[in-house]
């Protein structure tokens, strides 16, 4: 496919191009915390600070909440009216590969039987432009889990850091139409090429951590009711909801309505099968303590969704050990399975 | 360090061989450079792994109340203030908790480090603490900060750097250090009423409900929190900054009196919310209107369960 | 596994957003116990009402606007589909909600979602159906579905417990079915009061008693977890295999279309892959997270 | 803020069922007037009253919060007030650091005797209130994560 390059200094003119056809988000800290926000002009210099975001760019298309529709009450009964989508076409610039990838395992899920009205409008309507990344996390074990830092799995576009420039590869037929269309984009040279090669293999040696997930689905399935271990296991965890509503491949939701005054809608928001009452029913709770828990938020990404879709539901992006308060570190879980 | 962990591991074998103790709480190396992270085991061939260092953030008391028969818990002075209020409340019998207190000379909040140097935790080389400085080694160059630049806002000015409660205590005294306001919690005292709300609007809109705050917290205990009540559904669990905001400000008035100001959960906040520039003002107020200081005698009442005749007269008409 | 053939399952979509709930519109209400009622409800479209179709075990999920959606599986049975039915006992918020609604009021319905029994591997078998309490709800759709063509199946014997006289759901269909010479119905509570004439005793010793032989048989279980957890293993002393017993599995749900998560066990997501599981599907996880 | 012409205060009362809700009885039978504005609910002991209770009115929009019980030495449970005075002065000064006008949130201490202090205690309630304007704390419902261009 197409390979071409882009001056630093370019982007945010490229940024304001690609702002008239889609709603650009790009990393920013500007609400207090790093996650994708919408690009403002000028400021190009996250690509110096950032690494990856805390909140997952899934947020861009799995909210952590979003309106579903809304119902009013008259003489003629309830109306109900569904929740336009808040924006049109948008294009998330400096996705990192883990997340990217991340996005291409919830398709399946909301994909799947019955398809997601609210999560595929978005998502079909969403340009992935990613940037490899060159300072991995000391926390990412993306390379153990067939992604690594120059991944292009899920992405439109992937550019590659070569110093004053970007070396820029099309992934898919849209991205190379839309490079296509961009303007000052010059063609990659041979030595660009080798360049963007080496960063990419600087960058895949600099993940450290290491998970061997051979094989996992069994092995966890063989230690499922070894309640010992994952007791042991879950001793420290606190059942907060971190590492869940920050992870790029959870997906699980709760549905909830609000009312006020005339007006009502049904919100959707992201829910965490680390909580307590996430499964409780009003008589019993099938997942009451909190190693059971555990085990379902390990065993789901490792052997549940493996079985069902072939794929370990986890990119390796690292948010659940970097921001665990308590540094519940789920490589440690991997690598400790009894029977190995 | 390295002689109080040695001697932490020995008061631990100890307790476990003579059967005193079920399970020790403790700390022992994280899995990320310079964190550590909690240790809680009843074998003893896992208490070579304790470890004492200025990065020993939990506060370990949060596990007390789930876990069962006697535990010894290390413990610096603002957790052993968490244990004296978890024993006030009757959450926790002073004896079946044997208290490893730990005099801290403070903890060191790594996200001002990596603001400091401008990079990331990982991306430093090493991180070396004297008496009354901190060395960060970065890329080969060596940069010294005072400790009060890099230590956790509640360190400065700590109240009890050496526990008064325990059974054991690893290492020297430590004075408490002077009072310090929080330069967060002042900027907001000075800006006028309406900013305020506003400034608070805009923090718990970007909560995300992970109740990590909660879940961290030691004064939590709840087996049931008010956010799960389902009849009434007291708030949604959509995470509305209304919502987030009435959980927040709920929850710190539930924890009067019981919170000691450890910062855990301004610490868990994924999103960085400055927490601790409500439960500080929820702690000045305990002490001004009530003179209560949460956690600093067992045998004291609880601060909303006690009550003087005469007080606090002005707010009633 | 003839249970395979469930995958085959019934779908209605709405139109295309799955989850936005088709009104409905409440039309009787009976109080069946205390804290039990049975809502007789149909869609205020009318295309809709004429098109709808399900199958016996399949539920849907009900909303009440302003306040939530709660899963409930459709208790009336397709073969007699003039209006449609669920049994609601009030053990929540929305549950509750919803006993506070009268006649007219008007209700969300999507699905119908899950599988539904398996008619076809329950035809020329003789069916035991042992339900307990508010569990009656899903067998009496099967019930009524079988007894209306009742010649397809061989004997069937009903065994029916709650906890006391009062807390017999839908007795009108109790005695139509003792009426009914083709069935064997036998009806028992966990303690009798003064007037109570029936049986005394839990619904699994009742079973031992009865003891239903194995041959050809089939028998669906739906109740409360203690129930079942207590029913699969005189079954099996009685010679039924894991194959022979079906039940409906109860399950904390949102979406109840497999995504929103909280309802799997193991990788089988129970509103996607259920309710209805064979005993062979359920017994290796039955002990760990059910 | 545009004064509304039409906007009336409401008020949400938590009162004590042993003095101030029979305080508040005692103005209603001996017609003594006080504004329609006060919503009444009855609690066992004022000690019963929740920050949360509070906090969940102001939420749903009540523009001022009541809370009333028997005067200190007379609680029938014997601390109960005692202990709802720590609390309430404690959830008033919080939010009033949060940026919520303390006359929202106020207390008082009225007798199943004093049906004039009941009304003396709401209108100047309502009153202050009134030039405060509505609550408008938790309006401007959902913000937008997203920065929209």
């Amino acid at each position: 496919m197409t390979v071409k390059k882009i001056a630093k200094k370019e982007l945010a003119r490229l940024l304001d191009e690609w702002s008239r056809q889609f709603s650009v988000l790009v990393p920013s800290v500007e609400t207090g915390v790093a996650q994708m926000t919408g690009w403002q002009g000028e400021d190009t210099s996250f690509v110096d600070w950032y690494r990856n975001t805390i909140l997952p760019p899934k947020d861009a298309i799995l909210p952590v909440m979003e309106e579903m529709f809304s119902f009013s009450k008259n003489e003629d009964g309830y109306r109900l009216e569904m929740s336009p989508p808040d924006s049109g076409r948008q294009l998330i610039f400096g996705i990192r590969p883990c997340d990217a990838r991340a996005l291409a395992m919830l398709d399946v899920v909301f994909k799947q039987d019955y398809e997601d009205t609210y999560y595929m409008r978005r998502r079909l309507n969403t340009v992935l432009v990613g940037i490899g990344c060159t300072n991995p996390y000391d926390s990412c074990f993306c390379t153990s889990l067939s992604s690594g830092p120059s991944d292009t799995a899920g992405l439109d576009l992937m550019l590659t850091d070569i110093g004053d420039e970007f070396v820029i590869e099309a992934v898919t037929e849209a991205g190379r139409e839309l490079l296509d269309k961009s303007q000052g984009m010059r063609p990659a040279t041979a030595d660009d090429e080798a360049r963007a090669r080496e960063s990419r293999d600087i960058a895949n040696q600099r993940v450290t951590q290491n998970v061997d997930v051979k094989k996992m689905p069994d092995r966890l399935l063989a230690a499922f009711d070894n309640e010992e271990y994952w007791r042991k296991i879950a001793a420290k965890c606190i059942s907060c909801g971190i590492c869940t509503l920050l992870c790029p491949t959870c997906y699980c939701f709760d549905i909830n309505d609000e009312v006020s005054d005339n007006r009502g809608a049904r919100y959707r928001s992201l829910d965490s099968c680390a909580f307590c009452i996430y499964t409780k029913m009003p008589v019993e709770n099938p997942r009451e303590e909190k190693w059971q828990r555990v085990r379902n938020r390990v065993c789901h990404k490792y052997e549940f969704y493996p079985r069902l879709f072939d794929t370990i539901a986890c990119t390796g992006c690292g948010r659940c050990i970097r921001l665990c308060p308590v540094n519940w570190d789920i490589t440690r879980t991997l690598n400790s399975i009894p029977g190995q | 360090m390295e002689e109080k962990t040695e001697k932490l591991k020995n008061e631990a074998r100890k307790l476990l061989e003579k059967g005193q103790v079920c399970r020790i709480v403790g700390f022992e190396p994280g899995s990320l450079k310079f964190t550590t992270t909690p240790l809680i085991t009843g074998e003893k061939d896992e208490l070579d792994r304790l470890v004492i260092n200025p990065f020993i953030v939990n506060n370990l008391s949060v596990y007390l109340t789930g876990l069962k028969g006697c535990v010894a818990v290390v413990a610096k002075g603002c957790d052993s203030r968490s244990i004296v209020s978890l024993i006030q409340d009757n959450k926790v019998n002073r004896e079946d908790v044997v208290i490893l207190g730990i005099p801290c000379s403070g903890i060191v909040d790594l996200s001002k480090i990596e603001y400091l140097v401008g990079k990331d935790r990982d991306e430093l080389d090493d991180i070396t603490v004297a008496n009354n400085s901190i060395t960060v080694t970065v890329g080969g160059e060596k940069r010294e900060f005072t400790k009060s630049k890099v230590l956790f806002d509640n360190c400065l000015g700590c109240e009890l750097p050496t526990p008064r409660e325990y059974d054991i205590l690893i290492g020297e005294q430590v004075a408490p250090s002077p009072a310090l306001e929080s330069g967060k919690l002042k900027e907001l005292k000075d800006m006028p009423p309406e900013e305020r709300w506003r400034f608070w609007k805009e923090e718990f809109s970007r909560c995300i409900r992970c109740y990590a705050c909660r879940n961290v917290c030691p004064a939590c205990f709840c087996n049931r929190c008010f956010v799960e009540e389902t009849e009434p559904q007291w708030l949604l669990p959509t995470p509305h900054w209304q919502d987030n905001l009435l959980f927040q400000v709920t929850r710190t008035i539930h924890v009067a009196g019981r919170c000691t100001e450890c910062g855990e959960c301004q610490r868990a906040c994924p999103v960085g919310i400055p927490l601790r520039s409500m439960t500080r003002e929820m702690y000045d107020l305990a002490g001004e209107l009530f003179h209560y200081k949460a956690g600093m005698d067992k045998d004291e009442e609880p601060l909303l369960t006690a009550y003087e005749v005469e007080e606090a007269e002005n707010f009633f008409g | 596994m003839a249970i395979d053939e469930i995958s085959n399952r019934k779908r209605f979509l709405a139109g295309d957003n799955v989850y936005l709930p088709h009104i409905a519109v409440i039309e009787k209400i009976i109080e069946e116990t205390p804290d039990t009622r049975t809502f007789h409800f149909s869609f205020k479209d009318e295309k809709l009402r004429r098109e709808f179709s399900f199958e016996s075990g399949q539920f849907g999920e009900f909303s009440i606007f302003g306040v939530g959606e709660a899963p409930f599986c459709i208790s009336s049975s397709p073969t007699r589909c003039d209006h449609l039915e669920f049994a609601v006992k009030r053990v929540g918020r929305v549950t509750s909600a919803l006993h506070r609604l009268g006649a007219g009021a008007e209700i969300g319905f999507r699905g119908p979602y899950g599988n539904g029994f398996p008619l076809g591997y329950l035809e020329g078998k003789n069916l035991v159906f042992i339900a307990g309490g508010i569990g009656l709800a899903p067998l009496r759709s099967l019930i009524w579905n079988v007894l209306d063509k009742r010649d397809k199946y061989r004997k069937i014997d009903i065994i029916y417990g709650a906890r006391s006289p009062a807390d017999l759901c839908f007795t009108y269909d109790l005695d139509s079915w003792k009426q009914d010479k083709t069935v064997n119905m036998v009806t028992t509570v966990d303690k009798g009061d003064d007037s109570w004439t029936g049986r005394e005793g839990f619904v699994p010793q009742v079973l031992e008693q009865l003891a239903p032989s194995a041959k050809e048989a089939v028998a669906v279980v739906c109740g409360p977890p203690v129930m079942i957890r207590f029913t699969f293993p005189v079954l099996a002393k009685l010679g039924f295999t894991p194959g022979q017993m079906i039940t409906t599995l109860e399950k904390r749900m949102k979406c109840g279309i497999g995504k929103c998560g909280r309802c799997n066990i193991g990788d089988i997501y129970v509103c996607r892959d259920g309710p209805v599981f064979s005993y062979a599907q359920i017994r290796d996880f039955i002990s760990s997270e059910y | 803020m545009e004064p509304k012409t039409d906007w009336e205060p409401r008020v949400v009362g938590f009162l004590c069922k042993w003095c101030s809700y029979a305080g508040a009885d005692l103005a209603g039978t001996s017609r003594k007037k006080y504004p329609a504005n006060i919503r009444i609910i009855r609690v066992p002991c004022s000690g019963r009253v929740d920050p949360l209770f509070i906090l969940r009115a102001l939420r749903l929009g009540f523009d001022g919060v009541l809370v009333s019980g028997c005067h200190p030495g007379d609680c029938h449970y014997q601390t109960g007030n005692y202990r709802a005075r720590r609390r309430f002065a404690i959830t008033r000064k919080i939010l009033e650091g949060m940026g919520v006008e303390p006359q929202r949130v106020q207390a008082s201490w009225v007798s199943a005797s004093e049906g004039g202090k009941f009304v003396e205690v709401v209108t100047g309630m309502i009153d202050e209130i009134k030039k405060l304007g509505p609550n408008e704390l938790f309006t401007d419902g959902r913000k937008n994560r997203k920065t929209e261009k």
